[in-house]
């Protein structure tokens, strides 16, 4: 079996006794039963399948809270109204650019009166989140972002509440 | 290759990828072969190019934080922490001692989840498929409390400057006690399964030969310069972090050839192993985060700072003008300097050895171009 | 031995068939032909809808060992799968390379596929199995063998033919390992021959009948070296993993059949789950008794489908050792071959010798 | 028996048709490879023709080694040539037309001339059954070791010269 291993790297010489073949056969029979074994062994352990878009109760996996997926905003329940003012940290410390926020209103009364985030190119950093003053935008462990056409991955103001309703406060982890 | 004048066999010029299964991403490999035999080899690279470095000149300090994540992205955590030290050290930012360790336990999880990966695709390149799916299986631990940590599965941004993201969540410790004790007796069965098989070892005993001279000439760093002997572990030359606070093994093997680096590299999943245990036991209380000004702007200078990453030697090179984003930043990234090692390799191996053999120095491909 | 329902009813229907010839004055020869035609047409249908019975067995083996399920979606536990990607594969382009030898490309499955199929004419299925295409040929060993090492050189023709290196390397590993693989499998058939005394398959199994389930000859110490021969060889012949060097994936992107697509690239991938089946046939023809039930004669399963059974033991030893061993070198190949197998046929057909001998 | 008589005479000269025509292909085809895969139905055809005359040994053996092995080992020959080759045969081809006309009226004048030959093909079915009885590959094998004892071992010595020759013509030259 050693014909083209070549030993004139590693400065062994290859032994062609007679012994050392029939050491060879051994170890490698008993080689070889033990990696079948393993695949035995294997062979009877739980599968790790999950089956995906077939979800049933024992398989249903929600990712835990922390989880940086898809965006929403918050409402302030009180007021009634989102908490975002308007003030364009997220806009300008997104690397990617995928933020945009059209403000409407002036001074306390500020808040935003378009909200695109374009999910297609943002890469979950969450560095938008974080610079976020007054906690109004949070990453959800929504991770079911695909679609069929690119431009309905760009979200606006609507769906950002709407998904922001579950949420009182920033989804972090525990 | 010898052969006699007047039999003269055709050679071939074969290009291996750009689209090849065993390139491991887009390399593409020009095969002159003489029957099976390989007479030339000339990796050419760049096909995934993606200007890592120039995008740093144009974002802030914290804003390339996500980039640094996603050249190597088998060893994300690691790429970060290279990050955030070279950031921290031109800030002058201490961290605390619960934050270093947990980058540790971070960065070593990630060693061990990235060893795995390469374990697994070294069994696909010498055509064992199970392996894959156990190793994907047993890093399914490990990126499921990445996951619940910080937020991501492959790609975290989790470091932050002075900081991390987030404590770690309540169960992580537990979980990972859990893991760390089942996961060597899973190496024993994996070994068993290919390292210790007569075929694999066959396979790769005696090719790629990399001896110290051809590692020093061609700066081969990691796993691939242990498995010829030499113990160059950054963790040990420089002792950055709580390295030094810490006891574990230099692995290293004599042979050289594509089997001992496999050899070092399970022997340091151990280690890994080894290192996180000590981790959990010394973890300390307090405080994850210290107080970083809003707006990062470091005095003028430039820093290198040194990590190991489960490819080798990685380096973050950072030059500051004084302004918030870096004028400069280099990656010195293991892998495009042990992939150009490759032709050395590859002269006189079986085409069948060219996977073994680029399987056995285990680069990640955007960690070559960046 | 009971013979099963369908060769029953088969035998009747010829004999009907001849007495009708008869009376009308039709040569008798008209109904052998048709016969044998129908025969053929049986065995060639029961082949295909074992290859997709295989391929599905192998994903689903292949599952359970790496953890997985294997296909779970079309049928209950996705036993249609294969089905569906039969017809799936049936509507997909047929793609000829530019550059590519036209004929060669086309001949190459085709006859890939007619040199498996030509070798299960003299399978003995069952005791009474003249209506099937069994011949029993008295030299069936031999033309088994004969017959499917032809199926390689559609193997090197659709190398060739493909215009692709990978696929010439694929076609050039492939007629070097056959031929080195024939010669240890010739010599641990021939062990068999020499204690059967008999070329003839038919003849093989009633030897090993008549004297119980340890009459089988895997039971025989003396022919357990031969047996093992033939697994590595029956393995290496049709060129699964740890000998599937002429495929390799990961080397050669699929060797001869990288440039196949459609149906074309069906009767690949049908005769390679054929073939292994067919070793597994023979193996069960030549070691485990062929249709003998382990029971003894009083058993009322009929004998064609305990040698199914037994077929499909083999079938899924081979899908073991795929989906657990690494592949071998080209050089290792031929390495094993000759100076580990052959030698050890020697030594098995010195063995045996002295077995028949003095036993 | 006249119709299995006709049966068996199609059969003859179907097969005779294609083993011809496939053999003329080896002769005419513009490519080598295509010349060594046509030898494959040329050899299988004789293969066929053994059948067609009962012996099966013959047919198994000529599959065997004919098709099996040394059609294979032409046609490996062919995928490691140098192009060259190509290139040197098709000067051949400016003749190719003579050439294809007076082979193809010689083969068929032939075809006519064994199908004439062995139109009484039902006597000579069962060749080596009639020789030998029911155990041809015995009897074959009992004349081997008998009457040709010597020409068998001197073929086997030759057999054997031959392959140490070949040994030492394709072994490396040992690097000093």
């Amino acid at each position: 079996m050693d014909a083209g291993l070549d030993m004139r790297t590693t400065g062994t010489k290859s032994d062609d006794s007679i012994l050392s073949i029939l050491r060879l056969i051994v170890q490698g029979i008993v080689s070889i039963a033990k990696s079948h074994w393993v695949t035995l062994v294997n062979f009877w352990r739980p599968t790790v399948c999950e089956r995906y878009p077939h979800k049933d109760k024992s398989l249903d996996y929600k990712p835990g809270p922390g989880y940086k997926g898809d965006f929403a905003l918050i409402t302030d329940k009180e007021k009634g109204r989102l908490r975002c003012i308007a003030c364009q940290s997220c806009e300008r410390a997104c690397p990617n650019h995928c933020i945009r926020v059209v403000p409407a209103g002036k001074g306390k009364d500020r808040y935003p009166a378009e909200f695109y985030i374009d999910v297609g190119l943002c890469m979950n950093c969450e560095i938008c989140v974080e610079v976020c003053p007054v906690d109004a935008l949070t990453m959800t462990p929504d991770y079911e972002c695909s679609v069929h056409d690119p431009r309905d991955l760009i979200r606006n103001i609507k769906q950002l509440t709407e998904r922001g309703m579950e949420f009182d406060e920033v989804s972090r982890v525990r | 290759m010898e052969t006699r004048s007047d039999l003269r066999t055709e050679e071939l010029l074969i290009n291996m990828g750009p689209q090849h299964p065993s390139t491991h991403g887009v390399l593409r490999l020009v095969l002159t072969i003489d029957g099976e035999r390989v007479v030339q080899a000339v990796p050419h690279i760049g096909y995934l190019h993606s200007s890592m470095e120039k995008i740093a000149e144009a974002k802030t300090y914290r804003q390339y934080m996500p980039f640094a994540d996603r050249y190597d992205y088998l060893n994300a955590m690691g790429n970060e922490l290279a990050y955030v030290r070279a950031v921290e050290k031109l800030c002058g930012i201490e961290v605390t001692p619960r934050c270093e360790y947990i980058r540790v336990i971070m960065a070593e999880m990630n060693r061990i989840a990235s060893h795995l990966v390469y374990f697994g695709t070294l069994g696909l390149d010498t055509g064992s498929w199970s392996p894959f799916l156990y190793c994907f299986r047993e890093r399914e631990a490990i990126i499921q409390l990445f996951e619940d940590t910080s937020g991501q599965r492959l790609l975290y941004h989790y470091f932050r400057i002075g900081g991390l993201r987030n404590d770690l969540p309540s169960h992580f410790c537990d979980k990972l006690a859990e893991f760390l004790d089942y996961f060597p007796a899973r190496i024993n069965e994996y070994n068993d399964l290919l390292t210790n098989n007569i075929i694999f070892q066959r396979r790769m005993q005696g090719i790629g030969y990399l001896s110290p001279e051809l590692c020093r000439r061609y700066s081969v760093t990691g796993p691939n310069i242990r498995g010829a002997g030499i113990p160059y572990d950054i963790r040990r030359v420089v002792g950055y972090s709580v390295y030094p606070e810490l006891e574990f093994d230099i692995p290293t093997r004599p042979e050289g050839d594509a089997y001992a680096r496999h050899l070092v590299r399970v022997e340091e999943m151990r280690q890994s192993v080894r290192i996180l245990k000590q981790c959990l036991e010394k973890l300390p209380e307090g405080e994850i985060n210290v107080k970083v000004p809003r707006r990062l702007k470091p005095v003028v200078g430039e820093v290198y700072e040194r990590v190991e990453s489960p490819r080798g030697e990685l380096a973050c090179y950072l030059i500051s003008d004084g302004s918030e984003k870096p004028w400069r930043l280099h990656w010195r990234a293991p892998s495009f300097y042990n992939l150009q090692v490759l032709p050395e390799l590859l002269k006189g191996a079986y085409v069948a050895d060219t996977v073994a053999i680029l399987g056995s120095i285990d680069i990640v491909l955007p960690d070559v171009d960046r | 031995m009971d013979s099963s329902l369908i060769f029953t009813i088969g035998n009747a229907l010829r004999t009907w068939l001849e007495g009708l010839c008869r009376a009308h004055g039709v040569p008798t020869l008209v109904v052998d032909i048709l016969a044998w035609g129908t025969g053929a047409v049986l065995v060639v249908v029961l082949g295909l809808l074992v290859a997709l019975f295989v391929i599905w067995l192998e994903r689903k083996v292949a599952g359970y060992i790496q953890t997985r399920l294997g296909p779970t979606r079309v049928g209950p536990v996705g036993i249609f799968q294969t089905a569906m990607d039969a017809l799936k594969i049936l509507q997909k382009e047929d793609i000829i390379p530019r550059g590519a030898d036209y004929w060669l490309h086309l001949a190459g499955p085709v006859l890939y596929f007619t040199a498996l199929v030509l070798g299960f004419a003299v399978i003995p299925w069952d005791v009474k199995a003249t209506l099937a295409a069994t011949v029993d040929l008295n030299v069936g060993l031999i033309y088994v063998i004969g017959v499917t090492s032809v199926g390689v050189l559609g193997v090197v023709m659709s190398g060739w033919g493909s215009n692709n290196k990978w696929s010439l390397l694929g076609a050039m590993r492939a007629a070097a390992q056959i031929i080195s693989y024939d010669v240890p499998l010739l010599l641990a058939l021939i062990c068999v021959v020499m204690v059967a005394g008999t070329l003839s398959l038919t003849r093989i199994v009633e030897l090993q009948g008549s004297a119980g389930i340890l009459g089988w000859y895997v039971f025989k110490p003396y022919l357990w070296l031969p047996f093992i021969i033939f697994v590595i060889c029956g393995t290496a012949e049709v060129n699964r993993t740890p000998f599937d060097i002429p495929e390799a994936e990961s080397e050669l992107v699929a060797g001869f059949h990288t440039e196949y697509s459609g149906m074309k690239f069906a009767l690949f991938f049908l005769t390679e789950f054929d073939h292994m089946w067919f070793v597994g046939l023979l193996g069960a023809t030549l070691f485990l008794g062929g249709w003998y039930s382990p029971l003894g004669a009083a058993d009322p399963i009929p004998g064609f489908v305990w040698l199914m059974i037994k077929s499909f033991i083999f079938v899924l030893v081979l899908q073991w050792f795929r989906w657990t061993l690494p592949r071998l070198r080209v050089d290792q190949l031929m390495g094993l071959a000759w100076k580990f197998l052959i030698p050890a046929g020697f030594v098995a057909l010195a063995i045996v010798c002295v077995a028949v001998l003095f036993i | 028996m006249a119709a299995e008589q006709w049966f068996a005479n199609l059969s003859f000269y179907v097969v005779a048709l294609v083993t011809l025509a496939s053999a003329l292909g080896v002769v005419l085809a513009r490519q080598v490879i295509h010349a060594a895969c046509l030898l494959l139905p040329t050899l299988a055809g004789i293969a066929a023709l053994f059948a067609l005359l009962g012996g099966h040994l013959l047919m198994a053996i000529q599959i065997l080694v004919y098709v099996g092995a040394i059609n294979v080992l032409i046609i490996f020959a062919v995928l490691l040539l140098h192009r060259q080759v190509d290139r040197q045969r098709r000067i051949l081809a400016g003749t190719q037309h003579l050439f294809a006309g007076v082979t193809g009226a010689g083969a068929v004048t032939l075809a006519l001339v064994v199908g004439a030959l062995f139109s009484n093909l039902p006597q000579l079915v069962g060749g080596e059954q009639g020789r030998f009885g029911d155990d041809v590959v015995a009897g074959i094998g009992e004349m081997f070791l008998t009457k040709y004892l010597l020409a068998f071992e001197l073929t086997g010595i030759l057999l054997l010269v031959t392959m140490i020759g070949a040994i030492v013509l394709a072994r490396k030259e040992r690097d000093q």
